[in-house]
């Protein structure tokens, strides 16, 4: 049985760089997670800057801070559904690593993506196993132990026994989402695509929301259907916008699709990587100096438009 | 003898006494499943008393609620507008109950028996009963899932404290270990009645009856219940509802008298 | 597999009598969802004009709606996991059905709230089973041949075998669920509680939204997060103002309390019961005759007062 | 070769052409599981031409988008303001992809084989490959629960049309069947390439060449494939897109040429 934390009392919010400290191990199992959306690069950054080791990530699309944590030394094992740069091409670091194990190598644990919200969801379920009705002919079981298969005990239509793959719980250290905003006990509001992000908090030891805003309790509870986590799973709430760049929080600031491109070629030549994490990682002091490196004119190039929701009525007994 | 006591403890009713106690019991206590009524009275009082940082979750669905009025169902709308979070049914049985969130889940039976065990599906035969009451609801879930468990039972009779269930609904952890199966949880620890209270440790304790209200014997309870009753080497006297806690009971939390009848 | 039908076409805007009339056949299987919240109550009353039989009535919380149904003879079978009037005491005709075969028999499967969330969470995933922390212990599962037991494939903390309930979908033939509104093509949105709603309408082979208000397609897409359940799901929307009573529509009406507490003596006596659908069903021709008849002032009495969410920006690209 | 084709075809590029040809193919079809490039702009174009009731839904969760601008990728902030509906990946993959709802998937792949499998993984071993491909995401799923999945291969060479995979990332219906699984789809049906088009029917049955592009042979088609392919009985010649396919691909579905290069 999980420990049981204090996570109701006040005291939540705090600096990135002491969440980390606070939450973050060496050879702890750190969740980021975000699909496309809400990516929570800074925390990844923070991670580097803090020089951890030997951390197995999880990360249904192992993306650019993936391979930006890879190239610094931080991740010995990975546990994903999709290695890419999005559409935009290769993660050089981990393909060195994966295919020549340069400078070192990498586990690599392969699901599909329904099989990490699976994981997911039997981890914060806290299921043994969850069914789901992929791999059946698929070689990912041949290199993945962890796909198993179990039997039915209700017989199929035809009154055979039916067989269905099975994946275990996933339970990381510490999960970390970027949301868009919060209120200081946690309470989380999250618009636009909400991926597997309530899934990977409660399936946590503990969880850090990264916001783009801290707001009022009382902006939160006049909408509490927008709110996708609850104070009661979230450990630490960390104040930090444009945390989510190169990918894109909606309604605040649009995708970097720029930065994705150039990431093929940065990452392909492992000096030029190490040159952009000095430059951009280390050289910062936290990301309110990354985001001033980048310069307002930058921001304004991902400046999006108001496009508001309408309101509805929860109506008040009179 | 249910009015002798509500004498000796002043013009406090049942319903007040027994919200008292409970709410008492979860000191320390952060996050509270419970169903309407006593429940609700205990953990609001306990809220501005012994434990300000409580949270109750709602079975419907709601976190952090923050009610104009007091809420006379578990799905009021009162407790939705101003509350911090509503989840889906999936969500709050899947991951906050099952997965592990909540201290202490509140709940009711028809019967219990000595090992914390609960009846609410039927008196009699489960084909034809006597009597069809509603099942469980989220008590399976309550019980197998939550830390501990309170059980808050206003009348305490052999036949509601049982030697044996009609039929179990909702098992402790005793059974589910003979049933090949490892609990999570404690299973029921207090159980909150007009006549006292009876506590449990966990897997393989029998109830106890821990404390009785002023002017009960130990005796009494030994009558009203249904199994030769374990008691604790020291029965405390519980300490009748102080001015404050009756205080904050009537004017704050149930000015309306919604459920203090 | 489940039929391919055209659920993304218009045309499904229909009334009540012809929604009844297209998917709800004698011997079907019906799920009414709603858990205190949005029952489906006008639904059941249409259902009981027609004069259906036969059914099998699949309900979280069968309350005073599945009293009227069986009072009425729609129903041979309930699948459920409470059977009570809230708790405001009980219900009358399912007690006699139960307790005394009068006027015959009921057959019922006993789960427990979570039980029946799995099984519509199986069904809506066309999973076999679902597995679940509940029943070890409890005698449901020996008057209740569908929970089953699992071996999980993963030995537990101990290195012992573990094992774990389940419990097989439920794919009814219609389910028909209560919201605040939908658009045309049926993508229909929720606010405040939500429950089982979902879930229920991906399990079921047609589903009927049935709706507080008809909104425009601008309405619901300013706030795509807020639908609960998109229009490929939907086979039909009917359009029913005060459908719910009495139970209530978050922001547009409150419960009626008085009429839970009134149900259990009516429903106590059979006659009584039987006088109160001559006159409050059979008597209206459809939903808006029953409101028609309760009159304005009563509603009056159910009004709720104003409560807006506030509104979140999804920005647009500039 | 795929010069001379183009030629052939006028100026049609091979983005447009298996645009066209992957949105004829749509007919009749209703809800349409796609990633981005190529089966967006057949989904879009099918949507003006051949199926006006489809419904894209996106891997990231959007139904019923409604984008302002083309989408760069499958969770571009324009897919999601002015949506019908957003999904949570949970409600996405389980209930609307394993729940049967999408009609058609498309899917690319690295190296396909005569059953339509699909190897997205790695060129080389597993455990240390010569290169490392992006992995499933979500084609194992697409192709277990969607009806059929048509394949859209760009690049028609013996490597990728390959006598046997290099790893199964994502198998079809037969290798469920040996597994010992009943598979829930019909697996691929079509294979859209810049040679022609492969069709098949379902579980059994071996992709065979059913059309090849103008100025491209059925030799010429066998010769790029790594396996002994089947052919139709009749292989028709695809017929060029029309001046109205491809006014409406270039100027209303992609105008600022996002994938039309």
């Amino acid at each position: 049985m999980r420990s049981s934390v204090d996570r109701t009392a006040a005291g939540k919010v705090m600096s990135m760089r002491e969440a980390v400290a606070s939450f973050v191990h060496d050879g702890d199992t750190v969740s980021l997670e975000g699909f496309t959306h809400l990516i929570p690069t800074a925390a990844g950054h923070e991670i580097i800057r803090q020089g951890r080791r030997d951390l197995t990530v999880v990360r249904m699309t192992a993306d650019i801070v993936v391979d930006q944590m890879l190239a610094a030394g931080c991740v010995t094992r990975l546990v994903s559904s999709f290695v890419g740069n999005s559409s935009a091409g290769s993660l050089g670091e981990l393909r060195r690593r994966i295919e020549h194990a340069d400078p070192e190598p990498l586990a690599y644990e392969e699901y599909s993506h329904y099989g990490m919200v699976c994981r997911y969801l039997a981890g914060a379920q806290r299921l043994p196993f969850y069914p789901l009705r992929s791999y059946a002919g698929s070689d990912l079981p041949s290199v993945n132990p962890g796909i198993r298969k179990v039997t039915s005990p209700y017989p199929a239509a035809d009154g055979t026994a039916e067989q269905i793959h099975v994946v275990p719980p996933v339970n990381p250290d510490v999960t970390f989402i970027h949301a868009q905003r919060a209120d200081h006990r946690g309470n989380t509001q999250i618009w636009g695509l909400t991926g597997i992000q309530a899934e990977a908090v409660y399936a946590a030891e503990k969880a850090v929301v990264v916001v783009e805003e801290l707001v009022a309790d009382e902006v939160v509870r006049a909408d509490p259907n927008r709110t996708l986590v609850p104070a009661h799973a979230v450990d630490a709430v960390v104040v930090c916008p444009r945390g989510a760049h190169p990918s894109f929080a909606q309604g605040y600031y649009d995708r970097d699709n720029a930065f994705y491109r150039a990431w093929s070629a940065i990452s392909k030549d492992p000096v030029r990587l190490r040159e952009w994490l000095e430059e951009w990682v280390y050289g910062t002091a936290d990301h309110a100096a990354y985001v001033a490196k980048l310069g307002e004119g930058f921001w304004a190039g991902l400046a999006v438009g108001e496009a508001l929701s309408g309101q509805v009525d929860y109506g008040r007994r009179l | 003898m249910s009015e002798e006591r509500t004498r000796v403890a002043g013009a406090v009713t049942s319903s007040e006494l027994l919200s008292v106690v409970a709410a008492r019991e979860l000191v320390g206590r952060r996050t509270v499943f419970a169903g309407i009524g006593l429940p609700t009275l205990a953990a609001e009082l306990a809220h501005l008393t012994v434990a300000p940082e409580i949270e109750v979750v709602y079975e419907s669905g709601v976190c952090g609620a923050h009610p104009s009025h007091l809420p006379e169902t578990i799905a009021d709308a009162v407790l939705i507008t101003g509350a911090e979070a509503v989840l889906t049914m999936a969500a709050l049985f899947g991951s906050v109950l099952q997965g592990g969130h909540i201290d202490v889940g509140f709940l009711g039976a028809a019967q219990i028996d000595r090992w914390g065990n609960l009846n609410t599906s039927v008196i009699g035969e489960w084909e034809r009963p006597s009597v069809r009451l509603p099942g469980s609801g989220g008590a399976v879930e309550v019980m197998a899932n939550a830390r501990e468990v309170f059980v808050v039972m206003r009348r305490h009779t052999p036949r509601s404290f049982a030697e044996e269930l009609d039929f179990c609904t909702t098992p402790g952890p005793d059974r589910a270990l003979a049933d090949g199966i490892r609990p999570l949880g404690t299973g029921v620890t207090r159980v909150i009645t007009e006549l006292g209270i009876l506590a449990r440790d966990g897997v393989g304790d029998e109830l106890r009856l821990v404390a009785v209200h002023p002017g009960v014997t130990v005796e009494q309870v030994r009558a009203a219940t249904g199994w030769e009753l374990k008691v604790a080497d020291t029965v405390t006297t519980v300490e009748p509802p102080t001015g404050a806690e009756l205080r904050l009971l009537r004017d704050d939390v149930d000015p309306d008298r919604v459920y203090l009848r």
